[in-house]
């Protein structure tokens, strides 16, 4: 299942529920598949010195980007036996309540899976350029940073 | 060397530019960071790594690639 | 987010990825949660002496189970930081690629869904008392016992 | 007393029985296996925990409840 070059993981916008839906329905035909597992990271309205996060907007190193979810995915398919996964992070903006990263990992068996989306989450959060400008609701901003 | 510099987020945001074009007449990170910073002094004020050709570099290694990229702290999912 | 009395968690039948995706549009409003973590359980039509399985029929004690699945709640809820969590498990007929079991758990931050997704689904799979008969091709069946 | 037995899954198949009335003078779960292993001798080849009153119990429990159930090795998610 592995690929040999990278991919776009890159969506235009929030992540919408039926796009998540559809993917989870596309593994209905991989019958060896016993436990998928499904990270979603939500864009969270944090209060800051009394102002709302509305909205963070995503911008991204893209071509470097992609290159490092490819290595991660080589690198999670390494450690774990995993029969697929898939990536997807949203550019431009996102408002609160919305989904911005969608993680997918599917085993055959369930103690594979926990681990594996644990890594790949972690990587991404770590390893991957992408930047968030948290913009609040009386339109002044700050730079997300990840902790 | 002709040197393309591309600034990411917070960083574009401040020096008021996404991309330029540097002559650039040093050797290591390290001298080009001391280009940029008197170029863009508030530059130096801020966190940020440097890739070249899309790898990550340190302060010792050579400028060799093209493609230079300044990045603020990441922020992804 | 506690519930006090025990809820129905069994549905019949498989559990469709617009039920999914539905369940993860109803938390666009809850603008505290960062990170939702998914389990989906799937039947797999394993071979088993050159007989692939077809489907698996669930049954259960059900008082007993959903009485179960209170007390795991209520122990996740005690371990971890959540804003909500649900679980939903099919009765009834699940074809081979169908989804029998499904666990939401969703936190301000993500460092609580990977050890709780994990234990919730640990609990299910040892202490709920759901039976699965393992229905062949051939219409010849065997019981499940999880591993 | 009285006791209402359920058999579940594999159980229910090889007693061919889901549920039934049962009058037991015993006192523990020991006691009430034995009863039911003769009514069904083929309980004894297979692995099953018993619930009284929807809680699992031991060997030495006394049998105080009404619902009994036998439950055969679990295989939910």
């Amino acid at each position: 299942m592995k690929t040999k070059k990278p991919k776009n993981i890159f969506k235009e916008g929030a992540i919408s529920s039926e796009f998540i839906a559809n993917s989870i329905a596309h593994h209905q035909v991989k019958t060896q598949i016993g436990a998928h597992n499904i990270f979603l990271g939500q864009v969270r309205a944090d209060e800051i010195d009394g102002k709302k996060v509305a909205s963070i907007e995503y911008t991204a190193h893209e071509e470097m980007a992609n290159q490092k979810f490819h290595e991660i995915r080589e690198a999670a398919f390494e450690k774990f036996d995993l029969s697929c996964m898939h990536i997807y992070h949203s550019l431009g903006k996102v408002k609160a309540g919305e989904i911005c990263l969608f993680v997918f990992v599917s085993s055959p068996r369930r103690k594979e899976v926990f681990p594996a989306i644990k890594f790949i989450v972690e990587e991404i959060k770590e390893n991957v350029p992408v930047f968030g400008k948290e913009i609040f609701e009386d339109k002044s901003h700050q730079w997300k940073v990840n902790t | 060397m002709e040197l393309s510099i591309k600034y990411f987020g917070l960083l574009a945001e401040i020096t008021n530019c996404s991309e330029e074009n540097l002559s650039f007449s040093g050797k290591t990170v390290s001298d080009l960071k001391e280009h940029l910073f008197q170029k863009h002094p508030t530059l130096k004020l801020n966190d940020f790594q440097i890739a070249q050709d899309n790898e990550l570099v340190e302060n010792e290694t050579e400028i060799i690639g093209i493609e230079i990229a300044l990045l603020p702290p990441f922020a992804g999912g």
